[in-house]
């Protein structure tokens, strides 16, 4: 039966690149005897990687589009794990003069002085949590604009992007850590705004539903499920961290 | 001649590039064990005949017959059996011997493979020891033409044709190809058709020659040819012109010909002018060169006349008696009735 | 620039201290690209021969097609194997899906037009004399495609050659088909593209290092087959 | 297989509508592509020419070098010239990160050993007699190489077409140098790569095929040049 | 020969392939306007020679002079003056008109250019209207070679040398290609170097020829070659036996050769036999072929005696006297002291 104790996840990039699949499912494997593999990729391509039945499990952040998915018969249940948190980073001098500001004050005083702002602009579950931030702010999406900058690519490089280009972007903390451990601690990003409740980046484990995916494998995918909210794999959550600091917070409701 | 006496028999054939016809050759027949040479000037069509015969080429028209049967290029039937010395031999990107050796391996006929290729080597006068490993490119000319030939002699094949074989080889080779062609023809009772421009070794070697001018056949060896242009003089009589004021003379020419012909046994030789006459073509030459025809016994001699060359075969006694030698001054004589338009 | 140099040292630790993800990595990029390798060589060659040899009518628009077909973008390929063998593809049954065989089908795709080209291109250059030669000493269908190939050889190597660097390079089609699954298809361009993204560039500069310091090894070896 | 055909009518589409975002990545696609091969061409001609014309010490060397230079993986090359032109690097003063031109530097780094490879395995398959001609015929240095490449010209062709069908699809390089910024450094390979990040792989597919439609068109024209 | 007058000069050459030695050259001096001939069988060296003259190869050893300055490969001082027709002509993938115009083009020097080509065409006895347009493959062998021909002719050059240029090309064309190389001496001053096989037509076109066996020189035109194997009868003669019996008798070798030659100045012709005699040979042969030296009036008689040909000159008068003619039985005589060792 070993064959069947193979599970295929799609995941996010920030969870492998984060490390925080290596520190986990070690754990898991030993506790269920379920051997788990991931791909990490974009949001988009996981869930679609879903909808396709090449994958049995995903662990992904992106609520509405999750809930969607749900509603139109891909997935089955949706779980929520953990969250971090997204911030707002920009050069040191702050040339917009957004530090300490509310997200939207902030986004509404980026626009008014024209100051360069990185987009991933790849419908990442960062990305459209960043789209949800400007229409809140009561700002049509500048997608044509001269000093919003859409890059297509992961955090990491659209942070690079902004870095080069002296210009304010979103990133989850994950990264930004990252980042700054890349950077050897004299990273020229700092952030500017952090702390809103809107800011929070809810990670979530999502089954397929049978009827639609009869190969995946259900059973396994739940017990997966159930096994990131059991309070074993939520205290190894919160112990996880990088460079020192703490990444993720666990919620999963008992 | 009958059916089964025929390695070739080739009928109607025209041949183009695109364009332009290059063969036009009604009938030709060509029989088993014979040795047949093909004479011509460049570009009449001798490279072609033999790439046809060899099924290498299918012609644009006609139809060829070998040993009775209609047969296509890569049919299995001839593929073995014929093979053709290309005028440009092109060796294969490997040592001699493997060049040698090329058509016996594909033939899964590798019995004595050694034994076989020392012997064709020696056939065309190499040394098996000093040429056997040598790359392909490091040989002399000659040398290089000498090996396609031993990979054309090792094969043992029905029919072998030759474009060229002693172009760039020296004499004492080319006795040695001799040989070894009337040896395969011996043995083997192999039918060879053979292209040369040199004619004094073509002549030693064919039963029967075959003239080739702009893609036509005549039949019986080289012939004068009388090349354009022409003048006409009167309704009976065209001329043409030579530099040094000589004067051949022709009859008028049959519809769509343009260039003449005078068999070589149709021309005499004199030391003195006779008479002249509105039908004798009287021409001063000098003897260039006379060469002895083993077969025959004949002297095949060549007279220039200011820059053209005429040919014909002399025997013994006459050259004795007119004391011809050469560098000999000679009149040529030849009826106007002889000369026939091609 | 500090990366690069970093990633020179990082490169020899990885290959030293045997770290195992790198090493598996290493053999699935040696067990995809070779068997791709050997696919695309098989059927290249051949086509390619044909391409080069004969005349026909449409010839001049298979070149076409198959230079236009050296512009199959990565990605693309990668799409399209994944739809044939996804679970609901065609091909699903198979599960070949996040296999090293998908990744090695996709890389023949990959390699087939480049063999094919470069091979006609060579073959076309042969010489007349060669194919009159070969036709009147009596070689077959067979043979003649067999020594005609052999004549070409070193053109042929630089097919393989050209192939082989696409192949060993490209990151599209082990990304989409392969999934980068640590330990299982992770190969070392999709390693180096998850380094990249997670901004350690020292280690993507060290696994470059490291699949060039393989391209040599192969080509060294092949260089004994080289002209003298 | 549903976004297969999806993506085909997807492409139609796109190129009709007239859609900015896919034609000025387009733009940039030919842009790029189109100034990497002439700086490819015109540097890897000659040293192809070299390689394969001459004989010397060291020659096997060299060419396993330039055939390992082959395998130069697209981000490794990214990286290296993001290094030297990044604010940090020693170039950063020319601002070439995320630019075009700067992808057009990675790019020819790529399409040179491409070049030069195949080039100087089609020289050096050359006759050795047409070498002796042109000597003979007084042909100065410059006359025996232009003379020799334009006798192999199909074969430079090849190397052209290869090398083209290298840079039109190449990813990593783009990505890491250009950037991939919407309306600016975007190129059909990078956004076909965002398209499928993003789960839309009819996008990808539609995208794909403009590449490939490029491509054709491209090929088309030169198939002109090409041996009647 | 002054210095002044002399167009190459050659000391101690060695040249080597790999590790054979090729040519073995103490000391050759060409004047300028002469027209050399390089005779000699397959691989002894011909187109060596000819490629160092070119300034195509250094030689491993040795130096050339050319007007008393030595010179290199690519010197620019030679480069344009010195061209070399190869013995394996390349044609470039180009029409016919550019190539005979490409080294014209490459000079600069394109004034008047299609009337040149077409002049250049016309030397070699081919239509320009015909074939200016033809592309480099659609040429038969012999045309091949006289494009190749025309293509050095119409460069002018100060030296011309010509590696068998009428090897497949016809009689007709070889008499034009000998008209345009000695126009071109006549008119321009070329000095001419040609390798052939076809001796006849050498003789009717050089000055001076030199014999090339092994790699090495001999000054005198187309020696008599005895090869080994030899047999040691004595301590004062050496033996050669000819497969018919008959035998050659030479003085002992000197150290270190091997061949032996006899030059043809040495040998006479009789019908009849003499007393034998310790120091003279005679051996029985039948007269081959005879041709006409136009420059001397002298008749070059080839005299097949088994299997090896002799070479012997002979005047009009001795032919009379001894009725002579090609076919006819006749006996060598030379003394075995004239024998020399090589
Ligand atoms: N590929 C070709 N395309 C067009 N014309 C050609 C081609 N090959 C040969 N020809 C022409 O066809 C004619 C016959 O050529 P072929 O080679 O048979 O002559 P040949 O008798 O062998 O001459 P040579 O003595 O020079 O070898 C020539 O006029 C030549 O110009
Ligand atoms: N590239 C090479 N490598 C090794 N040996 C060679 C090479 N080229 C020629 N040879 C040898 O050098 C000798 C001289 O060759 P060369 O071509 O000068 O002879 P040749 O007198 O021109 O003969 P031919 O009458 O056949 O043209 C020959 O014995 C030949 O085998
Ligand atoms: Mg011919
Ligand atoms: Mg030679």
């Amino acid at each position: 039966h070993a064959e069947n104790q193979n599970l295929m996840m799609a995941t996010t990039t920030s969870t492998d690149n984060t490390g925080l699949l290596d520190y986990l499912i070690p754990h898991f494997e030993k506790q269920t005897g379920i051997h788990l593999k991931w791909t990490a990729t974009g949001t988009g391509k996981a869930l679609k990687l879903g909808q396709k039945c090449d994958v049995d499990v995903l662990l992904v952040h992106a609520p509405p589009a999750e809930k969607k998915y749900i509603a139109n018969g891909y997935g089955k249940e949706r779980r929520e794990i953990m969250y971090n948190d997204f911030v707002i980073i920009g050069p040191e001098n702050d040339p917009a003069n957004i530090k300490g500001k509310s997200i939207s004050d902030a986004l509404k005083l980026i626009k008014t002085k024209q100051a360069l702002f990185a987009s991933r602009g790849d419908d990442s579950g960062t990305n459209k949590k960043e789209k949800l931030l400007w229409k809140n702010a009561g700002i049509q999406l500048p997608d044509k604009e001269k000093w919003y900058v859409q890059t297509g690519q992961g955090m990491l490089a659209t942070i690079n992007v902004c870095q080069e280009k002296d210009g304010y972007t979103m990133t989850d903390r994950g990264t930004y850590i990252k980042y700054q451990s890349v950077q050897k601690g004299n990273a020229p990003l700092k952030i500017v705004v952090e702390g809103d409740s809107v800011l929070l980046n809810q990670y979530s484990v999502l089954t397929l539903d049978p009827e639609n995916c009869a190969n995946a494998k259900y059973d396994l995918a739940v017990k997966f499920s159930n096994w990131m909210a059991s309070k074993n794999a939520q205290n190894l959550i919160k112990d996880f961290r990088l460079l020192g600091q703490k990444l993720f917070i666990p919620n999963a409701k008992q | 001649m009958t059916i089964r006496e025929l390695a070739y028999h080739l009928k109607d054939i025209c041949h183009y590039y695109g364009n332009t016809k290059v063969l036009d050759i009604d009938e030709l027949k060509i029989k088993k064990r014979s040795i047949t040479a093909l004479i011509g000037p460049n570009g009449s069509g001798k490279s072609t005949l033999l790439k046809l015969l060899a099924f290498a080429q299918k012609p644009t028209q006609g139809q060829i017959l070998y040993k009775g049967r209609k047969e296509y290029p890569f049919s299995s039937g001839i593929r073995s059996k014929i093979t053709l010395l290309t005028q440009k031999p092109y060796l294969l990107k490997r040592t001699i011997f493997e060049n040698i050796a090329y058509g016996l391996k594909i033939r899964k006929d590798t019995d004595n493979l050694e034994k076989r290729v020392k012997e064709a080597l020696l056939n065309v006068g190499l040394d098996y020891e000093k040429f056997e490993n040598r790359k392909w490119h490091e040989l002399s000319g000659g040398e290089a033409q000498r090996v396609a030939m031993a990979a054309r002699l090792i094969l043992k094949p029905e029919v072998l044709l030759l474009d060229e074989p002693v172009a760039s080889v020296d004499t004492k080779s080319a006795k040695l190809i001799r040989r070894a062609s009337l040896n395969a023809r011996q043995e083997l009772g192999t039918t060879l058709v053979i292209a040369s421009h040199d004619l004094q070794w073509l002549y030693s070697i064919s039963d029967r020659q075959i003239s080739m001018f702009k893609g036509q056949l005549f039949s019986t060896g080289i012939e004068n040819i009388i090349t354009q242009p022409f003048e006409k003089q009167n309704s009976k009589t065209h001329i043409k012109r030579l530099d040094d004021g000589q004067i051949i003379k022709l009859p008028p020419p049959a519809p769509k010909t343009c260039n003449a012909i005078i068999r070589k046994k149709k021309v005499f030789i004199g030391l003195e002018q006779q008479e002249e006459s509105a039908s004798l073509n009287q021409l001063y030459g000098q003897i260039a060169s006379m060469l002895f025809e083993k077969k025959t016994g004949l002297i095949m001699t060549t007279v220039t006349v200011h820059d053209t060359s005429f040919v014909l075969r002399l025997n013994p006694d006459e050259i004795t008696n007119l004391e011809l030698h050469p560098g000999k001054k000679v009149i040529l004589k030849f009826d106007i009735h002889d000369i026939e338009w091609i | 620039m500090d990366f690069i140099v970093a990633g020179f040292i990082k490169a020899i630790e990885l290959l030293i201290s045997g770290d195992s993800s790198t090493w598996t990595a290493i053999f699935a990029t040696l067990k995809v690209s070779t068997c791709s390798m050997v696919l695309s060589i098989g059927a290249g060659l051949p086509c390619g021969f044909l391409l080069g040899y004969f005349d026909f009518r449409g010839k001049k628009a298979l070149r076409t097609f198959v230079d236009t077909m050296l512009a199959l973008p990565t990605v693309f390929i990668g799409l399209a194997v994944y739809a044939f063998i996804s679970h609901q593809g065609p091909l699903g049954e198979f599960n070949l899906l996040f296999t090293l065989t998908g990744i090695a089908i996709g890389q023949t795709i990959l390699a087939l037009p480049i063999v094919t080209a470069i091979t006609a291109s060579t073959i076309e250059n042969i010489d007349h004399d060669l194919k009159l030669t070969l036709v009147t000493l009596g070689a077959g269908k067979r043979n003649i495609i067999t020594t005609c190939l052999w004549e070409v050889r070193y053109g042929i190597l630089a097919a393989a050659v050209t192939a082989y660097g696409r192949v060993l390079t490209e990151v599209g089609i082990s990304m989409m088909v392969g999934g980068n699954i640590k330990y299982h298809t992770r190969t070392i361009t999709t390693a180096i593209a998850l380094e990249t993204n997670k901004g350690l560039f020292a280690n993507g500069i060290a696994l470059g290092l490291v699949l060039i310091f393989i391209a040599f090894i192969v080509n060294l070896s092949l260089s004994f087959l080289r002209k003298q």
